[in-house]
């Protein structure tokens, strides 16, 4: 086998949790990666829901964006924003929702907005996006963070732009789902069952050990009674990885 | 990438509503004025349902019919009428003598109907919307509240605003011209309030004129109204929406809208019609036969064909 | 000139009042008449919308509902529900809403419930529809009224459906417009000017005097100081109803 | 029934912004990736406009460019990123370091965007969503608030639920494919809430790859998303949505996107770039021509037709 790029790594460990799951609202990258290798292997029946409204595409090449216009070109359904934002997503359709963010911590909140003060931040990030409905409002959230570091994975977020469901109750506001229940990274996968739980190191990539995983992490990371070993990247997924999802290596980088 | 290979959800008429409709459920029948989803109305009275709570913007003829045959016993509505053409006849004797026994009725205007769909599709827990200040609908709905806007008025004074409650049917019925076999469909003409009707709903039935090849349908997607992941049954059923009509395949039945005041008007005769055309035919396909082929050429409509648009194609 | 018809004067009288007006949201039949008969006289402008979601119909027959499909095909636009009540309605886009009813008030309130008790009435009507939306967000309201009778124009409603903004602003609530500004009957005209203001009498029908409509109407009816006596249909404005809006006499009963 | 002949809407570029962008003004730019006003935008930076309010759920390179040349005093925004392909240089100088001058910045999620559009365009005091709770958002834009639904909560309890205020811009910008002469406006592919802006907005301009003869747009009247009366200019300006996109006209600019992170990095090098291609070109139609036939060619994409449907014709 040839050398597992991080990317081809991160996608195959990602659509392994996708198993029996049948609508992902994703993003463009890794989680498109993951949801279609999913679907040749242990999602058949999964369905990609974008945040530009397109539903059931069939693109002739690989989408460069969530708008891409292949992936209207051919689609089943393409939807309005409202009818996107209002009836799929927060009417309660989505199972998994696909997530990035600069900073998270250990109940799975999220900082999409600013490093630093809001008011004069250190670094202006792009900010929500749609990630705070797709956190409310998905059964369950997958975050895959291509660095695992103390910066990151923080005690305390500079800024909560995404909540969990956990600071969400506490004002008194009931979500849908359970809020982020994997997080997926180089080092390993950290999991959370429900309300009230915290990430815990459930799986360490091999090689990697778990004192490695909680010297980068910057909270006190539980770890599960029984950590596993991430079963590498079989070769039946890294082929079809390589040449029926993604053969142009657009983002297998 | 790879094609997805969702389920094949075609059913008959039959399978549709003995599966999603059962007993004292909530069932909602959408369609304004356009594809209203008659057949699907005269399969529950076929199957004998009881004690449905009907949820339908403009109570017209299929719902007199529903109440006839004794299957509802709520309606949850914004016009009780036989369109233009007259009175609703055994709607009128359960309303207005209770017999031969009285009928639930929860009273809204059009919009507070559709803010009920939009808080239903939307989970939310109400729709506020500019109506009611004044009227006497909230003395006889309590289901029609207020709520304080917590931002200034134009005046600067607090601003009051009325809501409505969300709408979430057991079950919606719709008709629509096509589908695909998972469920994509695709409305044109008036497309009224049917897309949130379904997103409302906790079980959907999509009923059409014709079940297409994907390809058709993916040929336009912005003409998919019901994306397949909120859709439970397909069921083909052309002319399913006659005395009402579907745009492009057949025209409005005008007469039977008039005669309906006349049938409705005598319960002997309104039993006699169900017995003859619902209750004494097997399915909908007999009910077409019946009706004839001449009687179908004088509702032909001819060819108004849109024009195409590119939605072009990487190079 | 040939005997003029009920359906005829009604609309002519009706179109008169549209001088000057752009957007109407009317049902089928005399409103519809009304309208076009406006276009080619007073108002070339004018544009009808109907409660179905049709803008800029050019329907090949009259339509016989607000839903025929000759209104949809060749429509400039057709609209869904909530875009044509929540935007163009409620968003404030109509000029003129016409409305009929069974009962009407001093101040332009409407009946189509009931009449009798709502709970048990002696006859059950087809209730609201569009109506209540129409009369709270249309800038000024017409009412056509085919009988003139102390049943029908009432002292006090058996249940008031729609409610104008007299009875709107008493409950706190604001409404767009001023309510109904026109009603025409056989009779006559009365007309309102604005909030706070009753139905006055303001033109007779040719033959017509104040006391036979004063003893019509269910309230002690006030009278404008100077009352006209309409112009009776032109032969120029009986042409184009007769032989150009409704050449087959759908509605010209 | 006759025709309706309302007024011919059309304008050249540099009228309609003339006439309804004014310094102050709260100007509503839509377009979600697809069909961004970029022309209108530059002809905005043309005329130097100053003091405007940009509203734009995703804040991307024209909105960079607008805030470079100084016409933007106050930015509402969900998105402000140059999509995936890196930073916008100015905003961020702007807002991190207030250098040359401090940007104003109010910051939604998408759905609190939508949700003010929908209020804006329909009138409500406010809309409600089931977003925020838990968030730092309210705590830095005090527009989000919170209300207690008069309709018990699932568990019984009074339920509180966070809402947007409505968004009525001045006037909003958008691009479309296709508008006959009075506006009616025919948008596919990505739709997103161009129809709710313009219906917010107290004046309209649609921009449009082309006007069509009337008889086009009435071959298909559902796909109008936006009719004649919300609209008050039509610009005719094809390409004027670059680099973003005109599903079945021309492909996105992807290499434009990455260069632009490189370009407004360097404060003196965007505004040589906005000399050269803004402020150094009459009107579009030179900064069309200046890229050049072959760069088009490279955007040019191939048929993809959608197949027509049938209105139907009464016989």
């Amino acid at each position: 086998m040839t050398t597992v790029t991080s990317s081809e790594l991160l996608s195959v460990v990602a659509s392994r949790e996708l198993v029996a799951r049948r609508t992902v609202f994703a993003g463009i990258g890794l989680p498109t990666l993951a949801t279609e290798l999913a679907h040749l292997t242990v999602a058949p029946d999964i369905e990609v829901v974008y945040e530009s409204g397109v539903c059931g595409a069939h693109p002739s090449h690989l989408p460069e964006t969530i708008a891409d216009a292949v992936l209207i070109t051919g689609a089943e359904a393409v939807l309005s924003m409202p009818a996107l934002f209002g009836c799929v997503l927060q009417g309660g359709h989505i199972d998994v929702g696909f997530l990035g963010a600069a900073q998270i911590d250990r109940h799975g909140n999220l900082n999409t907005s600013v490093i630093g003060d809001w008011d004069s931040p250190t670094v202006r990030l792009p900010g929500s996006g749609g990630g705070v409905e797709v956190m409310a409002n998905s059964r369950e959230v997958f975050v895959v963070m291509r660095r695992h570091t103390p910066r990151s994975f923080t005690g305390t977020l500079d800024f909560c732009t995404t909540p969990g469901p956990d600071r969400a109750l506490a004002e008194g506001i009931r979500p849908l789902g359970i809020g982020v229940t994997r997080v997926i990274t180089e080092l390993g996968i950290l999991a959370r069952a429900g309300i009230g739980e915290e990430l815990r190191l459930v799986a360490v990539q091999p090689g990697v050990t778990v004192g490695q995983v909680r010297a980068a992490t910057g909270w006190d990371l539980s770890v599960a009674d029984t950590v596993e070993t991430v079963p590498p990247p079989t070769a039946e997924e890294l082929r079809l990885l390589r040449e029926d999802v993604d053969p142009e290596r657009v983002y297998l980088r | 990438m790879a094609t997805t290979d969702r389920a094949d959800k075609t059913l008959s008429m039959r399978e549709a509503i003995a599966s999603f409709v059962h007993d004292g459920d909530t069932v909602c029948l959408e369609g304004f004025t356009h594809l209203i989803p008659t057949a699907a109305g005269h399969e529950i009275i076929r199957q004998g349902r009881r004690d449905l709570t009907v949820v339908r913007m403009t109570a017209d003829i299929v719902v007199d019919q529903m109440i006839a045959a004794g299957c509802v016993s709520r309606l949850v509505s914004s016009f009780v009428g036989n369109s233009s053409a007259g009175s609703l006849g055994e709607l009128r004797r359960r309303v207005e003598t209770g017999d031969p026994m009285p009928l639930a009725f929860e009273e809204y205007s059009h919009y507070g109907m559709i803010c009920r769909y939009l808080a239903g599709s939307q989970r939310l827990p109400f729709y506020p919307l500019r109506s009611y200040g004044g009227s006497d609908l909230p003395s006889v709905n309590s289901d029609l509240r207020k709520v304080t806007s917590p931002y200034p008025g134009p005046d600067g004074e607090p601003e009051q605003i009325y809501v409505v409650p969300p709408v979430n049917p057991d079950v919606t019925i719709i008709h629509a011209q096509r589908a695909d076999r998972r469920g994509n469909t695709q409305i044109w003409g008036l497309t009224g309030i049917q897309a949130e009707a379904v997103y409302a709903a906790d079980k959907a039935i999509v009923v059409v004129e014709e079940i297409v090849d994907d390809e058709v349908i993916r040929s336009d997607p912005n003409r998919t109204l019901v994306p397949a992941h909120a859709v439970d049954a397909v069921v083909a059923c052309p002319r399913g929406a006659h005395p009402s009509f579907a745009q492009g395949y057949y025209d409005r039945d005008n007469a039977f809208y008039r005669a309906w005041s006349q049938i409705s008007k005598d319960p002997q005769r309104l039993q006699e019609w169900l017995d003859e055309w619902v209750r004494g035919t097997a399915d909908h396909a007999e009910y077409v036969d019946r009706l004839g082929d001449e009687f179908w050429a004088g509702l032909a409509v001819g060819e108004a064909l849109s024009e195409p648009v590119n939605y072009g194609r990487r190079l």
